[in-house]
């Protein structure tokens, strides 16, 4: 784990090659919201194989990596592409045995991450009590008695990722990441704290000097960081609030296009294997029209 | 007496009931693709429930936001917020029965309120894999008072036992929720054909209202199961004027509430 | 609890009777910062008795309430007044048999309390592990192993206090109550939660509009506040960053005085018991002098 | 090579000493009432670790105080610092050993580093209560490089066991700490007279080096129990010049390092 003051910076390409075949990789993304997608675009790219991905929320990004084969399981609580409806690559694998869901409530997974984050093997709650969660993995999940009082609860074991992946609105060369308006969602909180090595990609490089005006928004320090990438509208398709919401058309052509295998394949090739270049994409996605277009909020 | 609307939808219907659940006195959290709830919500603050706290998108607290537009869990759902509520915080306030009341729906429904959104079939290899349990997971089981609702009344969503419990209703019925110290549960199950709830003592569920046009005969051939049926069956309460012109001109102008009958006639 | 955007404004007097003799009071302080110590004074002056005070850094406040006969009990990790020293009234009450001290490590006592914020039974930390904090209170703390490795951990039980009482630096008349820069320590954070009901004191009432200019800044939400008292100064001697520093000459002076029985007698005869209203007793402790001084920072 | 000075003071001599332990990949987090750890930390980055992390005052990460003035955890400790750091994302790091080193002292220290600062006595009616395990419960725990520092070398305070275990050291000795799965643990004791480490296999304090003017037998005297003497005893490396002056002028001009001789008088 990177502890020093040191530059950061990186490619895209430089940072995906921390991204190890087989690693379990946290990735953030809270439905069309904040996911390192450009990130994402690379690890497919790559060639990633054998990849346990973990969110909270799984959305388009993962849906993508499972249509791409770079993912042999996942940990989320729900897959879905929000109001577009169903992850048609997810729920294709997962039907044909060729990915493992393996499926929590939120407080259940948060739990898991928290015990990673504080070193502890096991955390404590009452989520998914009287639901049938609970006995798919006797290996992660467990009712156990309250030592003081016999009430029952349910053990979420520890769950460190090898790798955090995650965007965010700008950071120092050495990985001071700030928010804007700050943190909100959890898995911005907690992937660092819990993964191994953390990715971060980010709207702005900006001065040390900024970040010290400006503490209030800083999320995650330095001394978590291994790779600072910066990559403008590094979260497209999905929005980054308040620079830019996400875009509805992009989304609703892959929630149609991934109907059929060969549509999610064709989209594959138009818009992640085909661009050499994240301005190359830019352009295939829509170019400045689309660029001014989800500047607004409606 | 307000006065009664005479041109109204299914969906405004199904909104204007979930909106009369709500009390001044409650805290309500909005979870994912929930516009029906966050209509509902934001129509009982603006009649009947003033004083209701709304956790708009799971983070602003008592926001107010422009009219429906994006989805619900936007960041655009924070706007004029009191406070952007720490996650933390959120679940500690829902672990600690603070916020006691969430609004959820899902592909199964059984007579006990129990509800998958899961998988269709064996959950290793199912027959057909649903989006998750979600939040569900979470608030079946921690003691919420849940508000179900659903556009697609069919033999297919209501079913005798759910393949797979991704939230806790009233379990096996009877005392069972009450017996794993599980507080509250379901109260009131919304349909675009009735309202229903639950029997007190059997947790069985049972035919509430009908909507306008809709018969007992069609309802229950629309149920996978045999629904408890009590002697008098009114028709469900229609929304007042008002209710509908805040709705259509206000709250949702842009209609985001029929997005959840995809594939379905709206009806009423 | 308060759920209703109500108009929780009170006096002092008002708000401490919210206190009955023989609760559980969470008191915030951390050291010579944010403490509600008006309230405090206003607690003893109403002759509270038999209070368990739970702090995680117990200081001058407590030692107060203690020296006036209002305390039974103490929860906290350490008590003192920082660099000034002993707190000597707790020293002496506890010697003598008279206050009981419950004592935890942090992330001990921080663990019940969020145990208790969270509505579960217990959390689990491997703070304290091979000291003998642990074997003190076994209806609290026990050693219990992982369901899943084996490894020993320490279950906390949860701890839920009848009151939370803080200070901070503004609030609306609903009790959304906000800090600067932001709620930095513990307390301020976790007993509002864990606690049933939530006394707030601060600086200035503003307007609800001013807080919806600047949500980044609560910290407390008014459904889960139950009074709000307008206390300028509300903090001293403690310290209010970035407002007002500690009150040097006072905490030396409380410091020297509670050497004695008689001293501390008379240091909160003519501090506490003495004055009549707020503004008599900033008089009393220095008056325009010592506002001009403490807001200067060194 | 760099200048030794000649003028210093025994507070002097123990914050270089301690300087000299930290790293530059080291993340320090400093305690309540530490001047001299804090001292040793402002210095250590002025010298030859420009890259320490500082934690100040357990939440300005990175931080740049003005020099020392209010107590160890004041806010102006937290002056242009790079992050707030959440008082739970500090927990999680401490937990999980990011950061990993620690300085504290306490009334009483035994042969095996184990630290006690909760009361001489027995506990539910002491002789004398004292302030409490504070961090020290934690930070022996939770795997931490702890550094000891003491400005009262008396036998009161070095004992043969102490009274109440606050903090973790090596327990009992040998591999007790290792068998409880706690990694790490104390790794020195600076005090007014000398500096102390613990021999490895058998964990038990060991004399590292005599401050000037100090001799064997005083510290011994001193001791309250055996400690171990290795063959060669040099004396403690003295300070450069430019240690003391970063000291004096830029970092401690007010000498606060000196509160912690209350009634002690510094020597050296």
């Amino acid at each position: 784990m990177a502890t020093k003051k040191a530059d950061k910076v990186m490619t895209l390409t430089e940072a995906a090659s921390l991204v190890r075949d087989g690693d379990t990789v946290a990735l953030q993304g809270m439905g069309t919201q904040m996911s390192p997608l450009a990130l994402v675009r690379e690890l497919i790219r790559a060639g990633k194989r054998d990849l346990t991905i973990v969110m909270i929320v799984g959305g388009i990004g993962l849906d993508w990596l499972i249509a791409a084969g770079c993912v042999r399981r996942v940990i989320a609580i729900i897959v879905n592409l929000d109001e577009f409806g169903m992850a048609h690559a997810f729920r294709r694998a997962v039907e044909a045995g060729e990915v493992v869901m393996e499926e929590y409530s939120e407080h259940q997974l948060l739990s898991r991450l928290l015990a990673g984050a504080y070193g502890l093997p096991f955390l404590v709650t009452r989520s998914g009590l009287g639901t049938d969660l609970i006995a798919l993995h006797p290996e992660t999940t467990r009712i156990i008695a309250c030592p003081f009082t016999g009430q029952e609860v349910v053990a979420c074991r520890a769950l460190v990722p090898d790798v955090a992946i995650l965007h965010a609105h700008r950071a120092d060369r050495y990985g001071n990441v700030q928010f804007f308006p700050k943190p909100i969602w959890l898995d911005a909180d907690v992937f660092p704290r819990a993964a191994k090595k953390v990715i971060v990609t980010v709207e702005e490089i900006i001065e040390n000097e900024e970040i010290r005006r400006t503490p209030i928004h800083t999320g995650i320090p330095y001394f978590k960081v291994d790779a600072v990438v910066e990559v403008p509208y590094g979260a497209h398709p999905c929005s980054l609030y308040p620079f830019y919401a996400f875009d509805r058309a992009l989304f609703q052509e892959y929630a149609t296009a991934s109907r059929t295998v060969e549509g999610t394949r064709a989209f594959l090739d138009r818009y992640i294997y085909g661009p050499t270049t994240h301005a190359e994409y830019l352009q295939r996605v829509g170019g400045a029209e689309m660029l001014l277009r989800i500047r607004k909020w409606e | 007496m307000a006065e009664i609307a005479r041109d109204y939808t299914v969906d405004e219907l199904m909104v204007v009931t979930l909106a009369r659940q709500f009390r001044s006195e409650d805290i309500v959290l909005n979870g994912t693709v929930s516009f029906i709830p966050v209509a509902a919500i934001m129509l009982a603050r603006a009649t009947h429930a003033p004083g209701l706290t709304w956790v708009a998108g799971a983070v602003g607290v008592d926001a107010y936001p422009e009219p429906l537009s994006g989805n619900t869990l936007d960041p655009t759902m924070w706007r004029r917020c009191v406070m952007y509520l720490p996650q933390e915080h959120m679940w500690s306030y829902v672990h600690r029965g603070v916020l006691e009341t969430f609004c959820l729906r899902g592909a199964q429904i059984d007579k006990y309120g129990n509800v998958n959104n899961t998988v269709i079939g064996e959950y290793a290899r199912p027959r057909v894999r649903l989006p998750g349990s979600a939040g569900m997971g979470d608030m079946g089981s921690l003691d919420k008072r849940i508000f179900i609702w659903t556009t697609t009344h069919t033999p297919r969503t209501f079913v005798e036992r759910v393949d797979f419990r991704s939230c806790a209703g009233y379990l096996d019925g009877g005392d069972a929720r009450e017996r794993l110290g599980l507080k509250n549960g379901p109260q009131l199950v919304i349909t675009n054909l009735c309202v229903m709830d639950f029997e007190p003592e059997s947790k069985h569920m049972r035919l509430k209202s009908l909507h306008p046009g809709v018969t007992l005969e069609e309802v229950q051939a629309q149920t996978g199961f045999r629904l408890l049926i009590p002697k008098a069956i009114p028709p469900t309460e229609p929304p007042t004027v008002e209710e509908i012109r805040l709705l259509r001109e206000v709250i949702d102008p842009r209609g985001m509430r029929k997005l959840e009958f995809r594939g379905a006639p709206a009806r009423a």
